[in-house]
């Protein structure tokens, strides 16, 4: 029961921390604060991971999450010539209705969770090692197809984003 | 059989031959007269010896076409092929040097097919057809000088007169067949009750649109308008005779109210007629209202229950009416008219001619030894004998007086006037009034012996009869030579100058209506048209979206679906605005909306 | 051989040879439509020649489409299809003769022509509900095109007037043609004939949305008021198209479907369907006495006569005797011919006459009879056909439905009124344009040259030949008829 | 039910509706993409609470994970790359100046 | 594992196409890119042929090779070739052309996981494949219209794929499974049931263009290279209503999806066709016609389970909506982008009028025309479900479309413009509007032959 209330308690702290970081993000006025508060939101989630006992994924969550938004407050800087919190301009539009929507999504997500029985909840989960072995299992087997589909995915990422991105100039030497 | 084919099909053939040659018409319409004057005395003299020709032909799946020659019928043939032999003859002088020869000749003959093919039906709807065609042919052979001022007026009022009358024909013909399961006429002839007395009075209407009868008689008198022998032919034997025909072959169906009724509008007539024509100035009007006159006594005798009589009569009145025409028509020849002034004194220039038309008329007016005495005799004698004999009777009696009468008037006019040079001779037109007259005196002697073919005793008259009809024939002469018509008919005159018209007659009755609710569709028409455009607009304005279009034309509501659509198509392309946020919140809402309609879907199955 | 098929065929094949050809002339263009619509009425008269099967369908050619829903390729002719298969190709033949004049755009108004024919051939011919539809659909199409290309002066609106009108009046049919598959699981006609497949309420509401498409086709009133202004807008030859043809289609179907498929339905709802026949015959006669407009004259006698069809199909829905049924559908049936026939004249004459003069009013003219006697005496013999004179065309037609009528329903006879209607208008209409006396401006007027004499001098003919000898043509749609009441 | 799994997955509808609303208010499509990874990330939450509290043994659970995070992934990458396309022609990555396009 | 991998071989041959054509692309061969993008896509419709009536899964059931499938590969394949022979004929020489195609290719191979998914993450990741893939493709132009196309179209898919996320994780959580095949699991938990199928709707309606998840479709295929509107409009879409028909197969009917994919039809045709009234722009006109062909086909998802003629429907409509839009497309990638380059058509190039008069006719479903066959059997498939509401809506939606298309055919009779006579259609387009016509002409006439 104690672990119970302890995963509880973390669980609600990390987890208003993510929501709260995540209200942030379209708080401030400032893109690169946005991003660094959408990290923060991220990391949260990924600790939310660990506290449900899913340490791969949660490590990873929180790894990648802090490469992508490095990424993206780099990316602003240079593009976008957003040093962050300069400008204090208002970057939102039909805000009401956006409150609305995401009110109402929030409440119906609510609904959902809230009427539907769940059944009985698993006590234990596997250990982390075992863990990890079963999702290689996983994913050299069962879910194989899946995998390279998502391989496949990125590259074609990696394509469409060189694609478009590669620099004009080139155009011209042709 | 031959017989049959002789007489129908040899004027229809030197008709169409006339038609297609174009050259010579006299020679085919001679030829084919001829010939079919050969056929029908071949029909008649194999009826006199007991053998009815008759042949059926294919037409309808249920309702083949039987022509049939019995004694009746082919009495009527031969009396219809020498007629029309002898207005041929005369119409070749006649129309010497007219440049439609041909067409006249080729309508003529069509015209002469068409009646034989009348008499000669033995089932209902060949006569239905022979006898639209006649209508058909006389339009052609009244409006056959259609350049001529109110000429093409006058073939279309006879058509469509005859044509109206014709529904009653129509109607009794359903009728006759739906009663009895067959169109032959023979078994139908058995038809009783309610349905007989309705196709009865159906029969009657019809025959009165043919013949003239009032109150249908305004046509007749304006069918003058085409050539004389035409006249001659429509009113001795044919069109107008139809009516009678259909009548005297019908009788033996119609029940006694039935014949009460044609008896009476028979007797109406005659007398009407008469006056009519003791009215008249015009002699070949004259001799119009006299048909109608005519035909009403042999209507009278119909209605008295003897439709021999009636036969015995409307033969007598071919002979005598086509001989009148035709000499009417010389001396319009000569004058180049038909008023009775101008015609005045007519007579004493071609005496012969004249002759023959005062043996004609005196016939008519009912004097010994002529046909027309015995006829008439026998239709006073039936009128008498009748149960309706207080109507009758007195109704026959005052037409024969004014038979005379107007005969008379007719005569002292043609006499009395100044003697005027004649022009050329007329041998052919000549060498076929001379026929008819001929007949006209003959005749009668042929009545008992027809009598007796048809079945039908000579039986003993009253003394009171022949009297009577010498007495009213003289009498109606003699006033009709001595007074003039302005004193005889006094206060009667201006109406009977007008031809009795009730309300405007047909005009004011049926084709001022019939031309108002014309155009009463017309406007409803206009009226549908705004109407579809008022319902679609009631519905557009129901949307409460629409925008007001401004053009108030008569686009209906098919373009008014047409507008709103596109406008929708506006409105939608409007709600695709480009912001990719508002399209955004647009999904969101469908998504809710979705989700409702999930959620609330197993409620509608 | 598939004679029907190549029959149905084989007009728009010509078509199409002619938009690959590099000469694509008028003189090439009229040639080939000749010899196409000229060859299609000789196979026709080789299907007459086949003959058709007393009982039921003849000469049936059926390729299997989509086997999972039941639709096939399937045609076929009885005695009541034949007729105006026969008629179709007849007048197709005549208008490809009598438009050799058109100059404008001969290539695709001779293409058109001939889609417009394999469409008519094929709504008659088609045994199948989807394939009958479809047809049925493209003429409309064909004839939308027509009307827009080639009429007169306000042809556009009249021509989308048209198209809107009976499109949208052809989907009730497609829904009927959905209720029948949903109740047989197959498209094929004849299985619809043999077993009607829908009763009770869902017969009904087949046949109310069945009479809507084909009151609108035929036309009926009120729903007629797409014709006048189709007609006065179309081209010579589509207006004989239209009128000759196409007229046809609705009641066609309101035998082979209303009749032949919701028989029950329409025996209840026959008495509505007569009163509208009856009002549509005499409206149709009134409106037409009160029109100035040769043309539109003639369009509103087609409202006429058509609903003396509609009378006619009625009455045999509502009779009880076996023998009465025969009579009605045997004149209703006539009736159609008959007016293909006439009408088509009617409309070529007023066509030659709008050539001539650039008018159609009739007080624009008078005494025309001795300046053009061969127009003037083809119109009179037209016209007097059109008013049901024993002898010509209408007259076997129009007899047997008024018979039949009486006996069954005797009120229905008030129609009769029409044909005096009728009369008057025609004779009218004879007396101020023919008759009179020689106006001075039309002293030039030419009369029929020989195209125009082929044009018009079948119609003539065969008015006549059906009003005196009705037995050849009446004897196939007898022997269907007899076998179609059983 | 268990109240972490309520907890968890009500922390999932917390981030679900704040996303929604990032992705419908923001007029730059950087912050929109910010929007769309909140809801992403609300998915990943889900998808581990039921993973964890409900199906432990199902494996394909954590897989779901792992796509959902190379969906994250790889679209920031292209988002970015387009983004780099529109800031260049543009100068600027704001949706409100994309109306070209309408209608 | 082998036995797997031999039924997976078309894709195999596909992707290793792709691979191939990156690697050719880094030497800046586009012709040979193109080539071998070509045989590749040869090579694998010819392998899809011997494993078309295979109906089995692979990899326990996360991906399926079955009858939707198999034909799925039999149109999409030949499908993206005539795309590529499209483009080649519109951006040949520009650079990055090579790319281009490598990634039509990727893409097609992300619709052909969508149109066999046995497996949410398939689905899932069969829409972010295609959705990054399209993205690029659309602003390959680079220009002003171009990026901001891609930007809307960018946007929209990752906020309804993030969507789409969302709810489909609530079905792991409901089922314990991610397989489709384990979705009857979620009876009795309807709420669940309807997120993660709210969510699926979303995500695979935002792909297929459904109203009111549409919006970006306009935009994205003006913005387009036109050969790209029309690949998109044609392979993307009907691998979401594969998808989707593989998504619903496995759930029942009584959780309503029916009845709100009956509406969404409904909406989707009419909201099509009325938009696509009013539009002076071919392409975005023939993009709103493809969105109301999306309400047609959704008619055969609606009765999916309920009619044997539901997945024949949706298979030969999407094999003739293939071949009739992309031969409509290709006919206005010779003519013009403006309604009014239509002018004088028929008189310039008669061949051409008369071929696009047939693909607007077939659209519209005139027969004996290719998409009349597969309208017909749409229409089938509702009425046997009990929609015949909906097929009645169609049917007006019908008459709506032939005014929507007749807009089309007029200007093509009037006097041409002048400018047009001079224009002159390239070899391969040529090819692909005759292929498109034989498609849609051919298999119209001998639909006997379609899988019944």
């Amino acid at each position: 029961m104690s672990v119970s209330i302890g995963q509880s308690l973390f669980l609600i702290f990390f987890g208003a921390a993510a929501v709260w970081f995540g209200v942030v993000v379209f708080r401030t006025h400032s893109m690169v604060r946005s991003a660094i508060a959408l990290l923060f939101s991220q990391t949260a989630v990924g600790a939310m991971f660990l506290v449900m006992q899913a340490e791969f994924l949660g490590v990873l969550q929180i790894m990648m999450m802090a490469s992508e938004m490095s990424v993206m407050a780099i990316f602003m800087v240079m593009f976008m010539m957003d040093p962050g919190g300069l400008g204090a301009m208002d970057m939102t539009h039909q805000k009401r209705l956006s409150l609305w929507a995401g009110g109402i999504g929030l409440t119906f997500a609510l609904a959902v969770i809230w009427l539907t029985g769940w059944g009985p909840a698993a006590q234990a989960a596997p250990a982390a090692a075992e863990q990890t072995a079963a999702l290689g299992r996983e994913l050299l087997g069962r879910s194989m197809f899946v995998f390279e589909s998502a391989g496949l995915t990125i590259l074609t990422a990696m394509v469409a984003a060189t694609m478009v991105a590669i620099a004009p100039t080139e155009e011209h030497g042709r | 059989m031959i017989w049959l084919a002789l007489t129908l099909l040899a004027p229809l053939g030197a008709g169409l031959a006339a038609l297609a040659v174009r050259r010579a018409p006299q020679a085919f319409a001679l030829v084919g007269a001829a010939l079919g004057l050969v056929g029908a005395l071949g029909l008649f003299a194999s009826a006199a010896a007991g053998t009815e020709i008759s042949v059926s032909l294919p037409f309808l799946p249920s309702f083949p076409v039987l022509l049939m020659a019995d004694r009746l019928t082919a009495t009527l043939a031969l009396l219809v092929a020498a007629v029309a032999a002898a207005v041929l003859t005369y119409a070749i002088g006649y129309m010497a040097r007219d440049p439609g020869r041909a067409r006249f000749f080729g309508t003529l003959l069509m015209f002469v097919t068409a009646m034989e093919l009348l008499v000669l039906s033995g089932d209902w709807i060949t006569l239905l057809a022979a006898w639209e065609m006649i209508g058909f042919a006389s339009y052609l052979l009244i409006g056959f000088w259609h350049q001529r001022p109110g000429v093409a007026g006058a073939a279309t009022r006879a058509f469509l007169y005859t044509r109206s009358a014709d529904l009653g024909l129509y109607l009794a013909v359903f009728v006759l067949i739906g009663t009895a399961g067959t169109s032959r006429i023979a078994p139908t002839l058995a038809t009783t009750g309610t349905p007989a007395l309705i196709a009865g009075l159906l029969l009657l209407v019809a025959a009165m649109g043919k013949s003239a009868q009032v109150p249908l008689q305004d046509w007749l008198m304006r069918a003058m308008a085409g050539p004389t022998p035409v006249s001659a032919l429509l009113h001795s034997a044919t069109l107008v005779a139809s009516g009678a025909i259909l009548l005297i072959r019908a009788a033996p169906m119609l029940p006694a109210g039935a014949l009460v009724m044609v008896g009476i509008v028979g007797g109406i007539t005659t007398v009407v007629a008469g006056m009519m024509a003791l009215a008249e100035r015009d002699l070949k009007r004259l001799l119009a209202a006299s048909t109608a006159s005519q035909y009403g006594l042999m209507l009278v005798a119909v209605g008295a229950g003897a439709p021999v009589v009636a036969l015995l009569h409307l033969i007598a009145h071919a002979a005598i009416k086509s001989s009148l025409f035709l000499g009417a028509g010389i001396f319009q020849h000569d004058r180049d008219g038909t008023g009775l002034e101008a015609l005045a004194g007519a007579g004493r220039a071609r005496p012969g001619i004249f002759a023959g038309f005062a043996v004609a008329a005196l016939a008519l007016a009912g004097l010994p030894p002529m046909a027309a005495y015995f006829s008439k005799d026998a239709i006073l004698a039936a009128a008498l004998a009748s149960p309706a004999a207080p109507w009758l009777l007195p109704m026959a009696l005052g037409g024969s007086v004014l038979s005379g009468a107007y005969m008379g008037r007719a005569l002292q006019v043609l006499w009395s006037g100044t003697r005027s040079e004649t022009r050329a001779p007329v041998p052919f037109m000549a060498a076929g009034m001379a026929v008819l007259v001929g007949l006209t005196v003959t005749l009668g002697a042929g009545f008992g012996p027809l009598e007796a073919m048809l079945g039908v005793g000579a039986d003993a008259k009253p003394w009171i009869v022949p009297a009577m009809g010498l007495g009213v024939g003289l009498g109606g002469l003699l006033l009709g030579w001595s007074i003039a018509p302005a004193r005889l008919l006094g206060p009667l005159l201006a109406p009977a100058r007008n031809g009795f018209v009730v309300l405007g007659g047909m005009d004011g009755l049926v084709a001022r209506p019939a031309l108002a609710l014309a155009a009463q569709c017309e406007r409803f028409e206009q009226g549908l048209f705004a109407a579809v455009l008022a319902i679609g607009r009631a519905g557009l304005a129901a949307g409460s979206v629409v925008r007001r279009t401004d053009r108030e034309t008569i686009d209906g509501m098919i373009f008014g679906l047409v507008e709103y659509t596109i406008d929708l198509g506006g409105r939608v392309r409007r709600l695709q605005s480009g912001f990719i946020h508002r399209d955004l919140a647009l999904t969101a809402a469908g998504i809710a909306l979705l989700i409702g309609v999930l959620l609330a879907a197993p409620f509608y199955p | 051989m598939p004679l029907l098929t190549i029959t149905t065929f084989l007009p728009v094949l010509a078509g199409l040879v002619l938009m690959v050809l590099r000469d694509r002339s008028a003189r090439v263009a009229h040639g080939m439509s000749i010899a196409a619509t000229g060859a299609t009425f000789l196979l026709t008269l080789a299907i007459w020649a086949r003959g058709i099967a007393p009982g039921g369908f003849a000469q049936v050619e059926q390729i299997t489409w989509i086997p999972a829903i039941g639709a096939a390729y399937r045609l076929g002719v009885d005695g009541l299809s034949l007729p105006l298969v026969l008629m179709t190709a007849l007048l197709f033949l005549l208008c490809a003769i009598y438009s050799a004049r058109i100059k404008e755009h001969a290539a695709t108004y001779v293409v058109l022509m001939l889609m417009l024919e394999t469409a008519s051939l094929g709504t008659f011919l088609a045994l199948d509900g989807l394939l009958f539809y479809v047809f049925f659909e493209v003429s409309l199409v064909g004839m939308y095109f027509m009307i827009a290309g080639w009429g007169h002066e306000e042809r556009q609106r009249a021509a989308l007037m048209f198209f809107l009108y009976t499109l949208l009046g052809s989907l009730p049919l497609l829904l009927a043609i959905i209720g029948f598959y949903l109740g047989t699981g197959t498209f094929d006609m004849r299985a619809w004939i043999g077993a009607p497949p829908l009763s009770g309420l869902a017969a009904m509401l087949a046949l109310i949305a069945m009479l809507f498409t084909f009151a609108v086709k035929t036309p009926v009133f009120p729903l007629h008021t797409w014709l006048p202004a189709a007609h006065v807008q179309a081209p010579t030859a589509g207006s004989v198209i239209l009128a000759g043809v196409m007229l046809k289609f609705g009641t066609y179907g309101l035998i082979r479907f209303a009749y032949q498929m919701t028989p029950e339905a329409f025996a209840q709802a026959g008495q509505l369907v007569l009163a509208f026949g009856v009002v549509s015959a005499i409206y149709g006669a009134f409106a037409a006495l009160a029109q100035s407009d040769l043309k539109k004259m003639i369009a509103y006698t087609s409202v006429n006569h058509m609903g003396y069809v509609v009378i006619g199909v009625a009455v045999a829905a509502l009779a009880v005797d076996p023998r009465i049924k025969v009579i009605a559908l045997d004149g209703a049936t006539l009736q159609m011919v008959s007016h293909g026939l006439v009408t088509a004249a009617l409309f070529f004459l007023v066509g030659m006459l709008q050539d001539r003069a650039h008018s159609r009013e009739m007080a624009d003219f008078g005494g025309l009879l001795d300046r053009v006697p061969w127009l003037g005496w083809a119109f009179i013999l037209s016209a007097f056909a059109s008013l049901g004179l024993p002898g010509l065309a209408h007259f076997p037609a129009e007899f047997q439905i008024f018979l039949a009528t009486l006996d069954t329903r005797p009120w229905g006879v008030v129609a009769l009124v029409g044909i005096v209607v009728t009369a008057g208008l025609y004779l009218r209409a004879i007396a101020t344009v023919f008759l009179g006396e020689a106006q001075d401006r039309w002293a030039k007027m030419p009369d029929l040259d020989l195209r125009e004499r082929l044009a018009v001098g079948p119609l003539l003919a065969l008015t006549v030949l059906v009003g005196v000898a009705p037995g050849w043509l009446i004897g196939m749609i007898h022997a269907t008829m007899t076998g179609l009441v059983r | 039910m268990s109240i972490e799994l309520a907890i968890a997955l009500s922390v999932g509808a917390g981030l679900f509706g704040v996303g929604l609303y990032g992705a419908l208010s923001q007029t730059n499509l950087v912050m929109i993409l910010m929007g769309v990874e909140l809801i992403l990330a609300a998915a990943l939450v889900n998808l581990v609470a039921f993973w964890r509290y409900l199906h432990p043994d199902v494996m394909a659970g954590q897989m779901f994970v792992l796509i959902v995070m190379t969906v994250m992934a790889v679209e920031m990458a292209v988002g970015f790359g387009i983004a780099i396309v529109r800031f260049r022609s543009r100068g600027s990555v704001e949706m409100e100046e994309a109306r070209e396009l309408k209608g | 594992m082998g036995r797997d991998l031999s039924f997976l071989l078309p894709e195999l041959v596909l992707a290793a196409t792709a691979m191939l054509m990156i690697v050719a692309e880094m030497a800046r061969a586009a012709r040979l890119v193109l080539a071998i993008g070509l045989a590749g896509l040869a090579a694998a419709t010819l392998l899809t042929l011997p494993v078309l009536h295979a109906g089995t899964t692979v990899f326990s059931g996360t991906y399926r090779i079955d009858v939707i499938s198999g034909w799925a590969k039999l149109i999409l394949l030949p499908g993206t070739a005539a795309a590529l022979l499209m483009a080649r004929a519109e951006i040949a020489g520009r650079a990055r052309e090579g790319s281009l195609y490598a990634l039509v290719v990727l893409v097609t191979l992300g619709a052909l996981m969508l149109s066999g998914a046995g497996d949410v993450m398939v689905v899932v990741l069969g829409v972010v494949l295609t959705g990054l893939g399209s993205f690029a493709l659309v602003a390959f132009l680079r220009d002003d219209a171009g990026t901001e196309a891609a930007m809307k179209y960018l946007v929209f898919g990752a906020v309804t794929g993030a969507v789409m996320i969302y709810g489909l994780s609530f079905w792991f959580g409901g089922s314990g499974s991610t397989l489709l095949s384990d979705l009857g699991r979620l009876r009795g938990q309807p709420l669940v049931l309807v997120t993660g199928l709210a969510g699926l709707i979303v995500g695979l309606g935002y792909k297929a263009a459904f109203v009111p998840f549409h919006f970006w479709a306009p935009d994205a295929y003006q913005g387009a290279p036109v050969s790209i509107a029309a690949y998109l409009s044609v392979i993307t879409k009907t691998a979401a209503f594969f998808a989707l028909a593989q998504a619903l197969r496995d759930l029942p009917r009584e959780a309503g999806w029916p009845f709100a994919l009956a509406v969404i039809s409904a909406a989707t045709m009419t909201w099509g066709y009325l938009a696509a009234l009013v539009q002076t722009n071919l392409v975005r006109l023939l993009a709103y016609s493809s969105v109301a062909q999306s309400g047609y086909l959704l008619m055969g998802v609606v009765a999916l389970g309920a009619s044997p003629a539901a997945v024949p429907g949706i298979v030969v409509f999407a094999a003739a909506y293939v071949a009739m839009n992309l031969g409509a497309f290709a006919v206005v990638m010779v003519v013009g982008r403006e309604l009014r380059d239509l002018d004088g058509l028929g008189r310039t190039h008669p061949v051409l009028a008369v071929a696009l008069v047939v693909f607007l006719l077939s659209l519209t479903g005139i027969p004996p025309l290719f998409g009349f066959v597969g309208k017909l059997y749409l229409f089938t498939a509702a009425i046997n479900a009990g929609f015949l509401w909906l097929a009645v809506i169609g049917i007006l939606n019908s008459v709506l479309s032939l005014a929507v298309y007749l807009r089309l055919v007029v200007p093509m009779g009037r006097e041409p413009a002048g400018a047009s006579a001079a224009m002159s259609a390239p070899f391969l387009l040529c090819g692909v509007i005759a292929a498109a016509l034989m498609a849609t002409l051919g298999l119209g006439i001998l639909a006997a032959l379609l899988p019944g």
